[in-house]
């Protein structure tokens, strides 16, 4: 019976449901969390009344938004309007394939997973675009625009950040960069290059549009900007979408920088346990990202270029330099 | 791993290109960091172009030769002699460019985009390996687009530009499909490999792939059937830029077109003679033809430089047996009697103004510079002993060695059928009276420096015709 | 190299013209001074080297492009040094003649050294490139004489004249470039007796030759150009562009066609001699037509070079010797006879022949050198122009005896023309009485109508003067294409 | 698994994530309440305005700008993985190289910083 | 495994789909994306030949990094111009772009 599911098709439909199932949960799990540290940190309960200390709430979140209307338009580019979701969606799952949960615990090693991250999460600015595009409403085009803007100018240092990891490795596979980390937390990538970590983090947070880079959604401004006009169902797989891709990027963070699953010190590996390294790293780092959400206002459009073009690339830049004279003389 | 690619050699081999690249930086850092002086901007890359062409003759001068990057870039003789070309039609373009640009106020990048057509065109000559070609085609060609859309004053010029551009990009693309179809049925990008395979006989996929190729080149070449963006760009462009690429990435592709015919498919070449021949005649005829009717200068000079592209292009229907050395001479030489007596001509009518009736009565206003017009357009006609005769001459003569009877025709009939158009300008320069004061002086002195550096040229090109082609024979191929 | 000298001295001229202030009185004798040089040094030739044209110091030979063998040969042979000779000559006879060049004297003198350059070099080159670069160098001062200086009608003149003798000379190097592509060099003398090329080929290659030579003769249905750039003309460019220009397509059919291409040219020379014969008899009666005086003297001159065409279709010495002489007094002629008729129309105001008479009366000189030119012209024994006509005329009845009766005839028809014309114009009464006081010809005028005049008749009574200076060269072609 | 097949497996996912896109929308739209629209209901949002224009219009210079220089340093990028990649196996060489590279592309900035084209106006 | 001659016929039919818009298009972004599928077609055929072709390990996708960078340049440039155009003409439409029509 066992062995039956170890076969094709069924292992790809069995790891396609749990990936999916993940994604979906940790979407689900996050709304809350974002809910429960926002008022923490703000000294107040958050969502209490469904179930035990709220913890129910985000299937009730679901159940609602499955039985709202989804709003049609007039004048929207229909096909448009309803894929953007899609491709929204689509690399909040994808990465997940290329990501080790531990050791040969990955989907797809590909020899090309940096690459692949890359790849994908910029299809994340299509959906922005297609979403503003389609809605066709002066909000929804104007928050487009700034989400391109800003996407593509943060994938600049977000890919350049990433180079100095790839040539300490010498590899694109993620799994090869994990194991170069191996040993102890002093042999992780965030050491040799704090610098660029932190770039990447940055520009993590800017390619998801969280606080302080939500300029393309900008409630107070442009009232949800490129999303203003979905609803329902439609409008609950894009905040899927943003809050899964928050942590895909504390996800590949933790294993570019972190060392991924492996242990901080070599004592304690938890050997087929692992996967509990990665997944306390990931947590972390969402955690970090809902503090620095409730701490910090947001940017102006032209701070924001500013800091992409004027900050973070000429310091990635010279920080490949660095670390290729570094490997040049040791 | 295997030996490392660059070597001191290789530094030497790329010294013209890495002057020009310094100064491509250096203009453009000096506009931005330094004082706005077009001047500055101007003298600095008249001395980027020098230092290309200077370099070059110092390589050549040296004898210096050699392949490198794995047999991909080649320095010789024939390279060098036309990067020192390209480079002294970048200098006198760029000191008949300052007046204008500084008006501009944007000296510095259309300097570099100057310099940066002149790298591309000299990394091109040298180019042996497929893809090495195509890049540096490109460098020559992308900044060209801008040069053509840079006057942000007159509509024409971005107009121009776009047409330009959409033209082109779509021929580089099909000139990489043929490319990509020779590398993939030859297996390499190296023309020596690609002559093992490129026999008389062609496979479909090569032909198609030879005649992409060629579709692509003579759309750079502005050869009939693919000169119809000539008028266009030529009229959109500012006068000085149309003036440059007319002759330094056209010269460059043709030099490109004879390595890749005579090192890269001599078999084929000499087989398909016939089809040079034919591209040769209908260029010819359209661009006189077309020139006939134009009452605008640089549109006139547009087709005229379509009529000039089917002349050098004759020579190529001789590239076999024993003419193939004359051959060879004549795409030289005419290469170079063209560039000082079209840029000389092109920076009149910078100075003097695109209309025909802006020459009325210009011998009465500026005798000096009348005389100058006069004799770059019986020069472009081909009068003796002015450059543009020598040019048809040795085209002659390697056609006739080759015995394409109807080509030498061609040439013989085509010469006295742009007749009307070239005297048209003499006839309102000398015979109609001056319409107005004549051209402004002032701020005109390195572009008139240029005219009359070319007048002397093209006057004194047969006393430049013995070295050269001496030297042509010496490189050989 | 004094050949050299004598050839690029008006270039340096045109240039030292081109740098002086525009005014007549300082323009006027440096030109003539520019144009006197050429003239001394070929009169020293003819002096020095007499005898022997063939004397290294004469000629130079330097090689240029040696793979095809181009090369800069100049020298002087006897079929060419009478027309150098004229054509320095004329020059000068143009700058005297050039006061009714109104404005731009400076500019016009440098165009016409510029053109003399062509002249002399065209006779003097002894290679095709060479021969063709000074051919064409003509044809751009030419034009911008005509089409600058000319009357109302000089525009499409001018420009009818360019592609009419462009077209003619294109073809012909066309053959040039053939001649010298097959047979490997460009220099004359290896090519002489065809370079070593087979009968076919000579013949293929003669015609373009001949074709574009013709049309610059100009040769009878290829003449249309000529009329209308002869009318526009002012004065002394009429003198270099009847006296010089058309020898500039006769030596090419003596001294290129014939030598180079023997075998090539001779199943042509009926056919030259019809278009002598036909040239002689047209012009004859075209000039028979004309009302306007400028316009007969035009035609006649067409008429005139006809007989160089027999006697060069002769094959015999008799006419080749002819038809080189011919050359020289053809342009003597009609130069004096352009001149007069400049003054007459300046004086009188029109050209037509019927407004005029008498004129003789008033204008002495004027009139008594009218007379001696025509009758030069119709080959009044005694004057230069009967020597080579009779020569030619001789020689080409030998070869071509019906052609040359043909020809005959026409001397009787120049005669009749001419004499019609001497009658109505400078004999009889005066037509109008304001024309009493008509001043005759100036100390100027003089300058320019005496020396070809008196060159007629000195060159009538000894026309040894030449015909020995070209007899050698003439033999020597006469051995190539084995005639006798 | 050898790597096509890995790379089809990849492949096969992304279709099946986009297909269950889909899937979870038509099921919202089995499940969710759909009235008949109206006009009104169907207009964008304009802050309780009434859309007076259509918001496809050309939009600022600036985005064009902003997205050719991201053009061009994705491309940089396309050029400097490949070879951080074998970084470790180049040396000098390797090192030689990027400085080049970088360099030009730097330079580039520079000039783009000092044209005034990265400030967002 | 897949044939060559199935990644050939692809990228030709890409290739004929592009030239086709490039030229029948008016609109002048329209052209560039049809030139784009022109480029990439072209890097199909070229990546496809690196991988099938002996001895040519690797070469090929080079090549293609290089095409992706000139389409890339061709793409800034030609947008700017585009751009230019559409600011003194108000249209990008290739036809009614004709102020030098004689």
């Amino acid at each position: 019976m066992l062995e039956v599911l170890n076969q094709e098709p069924f292992r790809f439909l069995l790891t396609f449901g749990a990936l999916i199932f993940l994604v979906l949960n940790l979407a689900a799990v996050l709304t809350l969390a974002e809910r429960k540290v926002s008022a923490y940190i703000q000294l107040r309960y958050g969502p209490n009344r469904v179930g035990p200390r709220g913890l129910l709430q985000p299937a009730a979140d679901v159940i609602k938004l499955f039985t709202k209307e989804n709003i049609p338009l007039n004048r929207a580019d229909r096909w448009v309007f309803l894929l953007a979701p899609a491709f929204m969606f689509l690399p909040a799952v994808a990465v997940w394939l290329v990501i080790p949960f531990s050791q040969n615990a990955v989907v797809a090693d590909l020899n090309i997973g940096v690459l692949f991250f890359v790849a994908i999460t910029s299809i994340g600015a299509l959906g922005v675009i297609m979403a503003g595009y389609g809605s066709r409403s002066s909000y929804s085009l104007l928050g487009a625009l700034r989400g391109a803007a800003q996407m593509i100018s943060y994938e600049v240092p977000l890919i350049l950040s990433l180079l100095g990891v790839v040539m300490l490795t010498g590899s694109l596979a993620l799994s090869d960069v994990v194991n170069a980390q191996g040993g102890g937390f002093w042999n992780w990538y965030i050491w040799p290059q704090l610098p660029m970590f932190l770039i990447f983090f940055i520009s993590g947070i800017a390619e998801v549009k969280r606080i302080p880079f939500d300029l393309p959604e900008g409630e107070s401004e442009i009232v949800g900007g490129f999303m203003i006009e979905y609803s329902g169902m439609t409008w609950a797989l894009i905040q899927a979408s943003e809050f899964a891709m928050m942590a895909v990027v504390s996800a590949v963070t933790a294993t570019l920088f972190l060392g991924g699953w492996q242990p901080p010190l070599p004592f304690l590996d938890l050997g087929a346990f692992n996967w509990l390294w990665f997944a306390i790293k990931t947590t972390l780092l969402l955690f970090v990202f809902q503090w620095i959400r409730w701490s910090i206002p947001r940017f102006r459009m032209d701070q924001l270029m500013d800091l992409g073009w004027k900050v973070l690339i000429p310091l990635t830049l010279i920080w490949i330099f660095v670390t290729a004279l570094w490997m040049l003389i040791f | 791993m295997e030996a490392p690619l660059i070597t001191a050699d290789t530094l030497v081999a790329l010294i013209p290109e890495i002057l020009a690249l310094a100064f491509i930086a250096v203009v453009l850092l000096t506009e931005v960091f330094g004082s706005r002086s077009p001047n500055l901007s101007s003298g600095l890359a008249a001395l980027g172009a020098l230092a290309l062409a200077g370099s070059a003759t110092v390589l050549l001068a040296a004898g210096f030769e050699g392949s490198f990057f794995g047999d991909g870039y080649v320095v010789d003789g024939f390279a060098l002699l036309f990067k020192i070309l390209v480079g002294l039609v970048a200098f006198f373009s760029v000191l008949a460019a300052a007046r204008w640009s500084a008006r501009t106020g944007d000296t510095g990048e259309y300097m570099s985009l100057i310099l940066a057509v002149a790298l591309g065109a000299s990394l091109l000559v040298s180019g042996r390996d497929l893809f090495v070609i195509f890049v540096s085609l490109e460098l020559a060609t992308i900044p060209s687009y801008a040069m053509v859309a840079f006057d942000r004053r007159r509509r024409e010029s971005s107009e121009g530009g776009m047409k330009y551009l959409l033209t082109g990009v779509v021929a580089s693309s099909v000139l990489l499909y043929g490319l990509v179809l020779i590398y993939g049925v030859t297996g390499s990008a190296n023309l020596s490999e690609v002559a093992a395979a490129f026999t008389a006989d062609l496979s479909p996929a090569a032909l198609l792939g030879l005649v992409l190729f060629l579709s692509g080149v003579a759309f750079k070449l502005s050869v009939v059937p693919f000169h119809f963006w000539t008028p266009d760009a030529y009229q959109g462009a500012p006068t000085n830029a149309a003036a440059f690429l007319s002759v330094a990435p056209k010269m460059a592709t043709f030099a490109l077109l004879l390595r890749v015919l005579i090192e890269g498919m001599p078999e084929t070449a000499q087989a398909y003679t016939w089809l040079f021949a034919l591209l040769a005649i209908l260029s010819m005829f359209a661009g006189n033809l077309f020139a006939l009717r134009q009452t605008n200068l640089k549109r006139m000079l547009a087709y005229s430089s379509v009529a000039h592209s089917g002349y050098i292009l004759a020579a190529f229907a001789a590239l076999t047996g024993p003419a193939l050395e004359t051959a060879v001479q004549a795409v030289i030489v005419y290469a170079v009697a063209y560039a000082v007596m079209n840029l000389g001509a092109f920076f009149v009518v910078e100075l003097v103004g695109e209309e025909g009736k802006s020459f009325n009565g210009l011998f009465r206003t500026q005798p000096a510079l009348a005389v100058s017009m006069a004799v770059f357009m019986a020069a472009l006609v081909g009068i003796p002993p002015l450059s543009g005769f020598w040019g048809k001459a040795w085209v002659i003569f390697a056609t006739a060695q080759a015995g394409a009877w109807v080509v030498v025709g061609a040439v013989i009939i085509n010469s006295v059928l742009s007749v009307p158009y070239y005297f048209g300008v003499i006839r309102s320069m000398f015979f109609e009276e001056p319409a107005g004061v004549g051209p402004v002086k002032d701020g005109s002195g390195a572009l008139r420096f240029s005219i009359y550096a070319m007048a002397v040229f093209t006057v004194l090109f047969a006393f430049i015709l013995g070295p050269l082609v001496l030297l042509a024979q010496a490189i050989g191929l | 190299m004094i050949t050299t000298v004598a050839i690029f001295i008006p270039l340096l001229g045109a240039l030292l013209v081109a740098l002086l202030p525009d005014e007549r009185r300082i323009i006027q004798p440096v030109a003539l001074g520019v144009a006197a040089v050429p003239l001394a040094l070929v009169l020293y030739i003819y002096v020095a080297f007499g005898s022997n044209l063939d004397a290294p110091a004469l000629s130079q030979s330097y090689t240029w492009i040696e793979s095809l063998g181009i090369g800069y040969r100049v020298g002087l042979d006897g079929l060419g040094f009478g027309m150098f000779f004229l054509a320095a000559f004329l020059t000068l006879i143009a700058v005297i003649a050039a006061w009714d060049v109104q404005r731009n004297l400076k500019q016009y003198y440098a165009i016409l050294f510029l053109a003399e350059v062509g002249m002399l070099g065209v006779f003097a080159a002894q290679d095709l490139i060479l021969f063709y670069v000074f051919f064409e160098l003509t044809l751009i001062p030419m034009y911008l004489l005509v089409g600058m200086w000319g009357d109302e009608n000089r525009r499409p003149a001018a420009i009818k004249f360019f592609i009419y003798t462009f077209l003619g000379s294109t073809i012909m190097l066309g053959g040039f470039l053939t001649l010298g592509i097959l047979a490997g060099t460009f220099a004359l003398e290896e090519l002489t007796g065809g370079g070593g090329l087979g009968r076919t080929a000579q013949i293929l290659i003669a015609a373009p030759i001949i074709f574009g030579l013709a049309v610059k003769v100009p040769v009878v249905p290829l003449h249309s150009w000529l009329p209308d750039v002869y009318l526009s003309s002012p004065i002394s460019t009429n003198v270099v562009l009847s006296g010089v220009l058309p020898k500039l397509g006769t030596i090419g059919i003596l001294k290129i066609a014939i030598p180079l291409l023997p075998q090539g040219v001779e199943p042509y020379l009926p056919y030259i001699a019809a278009f002598g014969a036909l040239n002689i008899i047209y012009g004859a009666f075209a000039a028979f037509m004309q009302t306007d005086l400028k316009a007969l003297v035009a035609y006649s001159s067409i008429g005139t070079l006809g007989f160089i065409l027999l006697g060069a279709a002769s094959f015999n010495a008799m006419g080749l010797n002819g038809a080189v002489l011919q050359q020289v007094t053809h342009g003597l002629y009609s130069a004096l006879l352009f001149i007069l008729v400049g003054i007459i129309a300046a004086r009188t105001g029109t050209r037509r022949i019927a407004d005029m008479g008498g004129l003789a009366l008033s204008m002495p000189w004027v009139g008594g050198l009218l007379a001696l030119g025509a009758l030069a012209a119709m080959g009044l024994p005694g004057l230069a122009v009967f020597v080579s006509e009779v020569m030619s005329l001789l020689g080409g009845f030998d070869a071509h005896p019906v052609q040359g009766t043909v020809a005959a005839l026409g001397v009787i028809l120049s005669a009749m023309y001419f004499l019609y014309m001497l009658a109505r114009t400078i004999f009889g009464p005066l037509r109008r009485p304001e024309w009493q006081g008509l001043r005759d010809a100036g100390p100027a005028e003089m300058a320019a109508i005496v020396p070809p005049a008196a060159l007629l008749l000195i060159l009538g009574i000894f026309p040894a003067l030449l015909v020995n200076i070209q007899r050698p060269a003439v033999e020597l072609v006469l051995s190539v294409i084995g005639g006798g | 698994m050898p790597y096509t097949a890995l790379y089809a497996y990849v492949g096969l996912s992304m279709v099946f994530i986009v297909g269950f896109v889909l899937v979870v929308l038509m099921v919202a739209r089995l499940i969710a309440p759909s009235r008949k629209s109206s006009t009104q209901k169907g207009q964008s949002y304009e802050t309780a305005e009434a859309p007076v224009s259509d918001p496809w219009r050309p939009f600022p210079v600036r985005y064009y700008i902003f997205a050719l220089m991201f053009l061009i340093f994705d491309v940089e990028t396309a050029f400097l993985l490949p070879w951080a990649v074998v970084y470790g196996q180049l040396g000098l060489y390797g090192f030689v190289q990027m400085v080049i590279f970088i360099g030009i592309i730097t330079l580039g900035l520079i000039y783009e910083w000092k044209k005034g084209a990265l400030r967002w106006v | 495994m897949i044939p060559l001659e199935a990644y050939l016929v692809v990228g030709a039919l890409l290739f004929a789909i592009g030239t086709y818009g490039a030229l029948v298009r008016r609109n002048a972004v329209v052209v560039f994306m049809c030139v784009e599928l022109m480029l990439n077609s072209v890097n199909l055929t070229l990546v496809s030949f690196a991988d099938y072709l002996p001895g040519a390990m690797g070469a090929g996708a080079g090549y293609a990094i290089l095409i992706i960078a000139v389409a890339a340049a061709e793409v800034a440039v030609g947008l700017a111009i585009v751009l230019a155009v559409f600011r003194a003409r108000r249209t990008v439409n290739v036809d009614e772009i004709n102020l030098m029509k004689r």
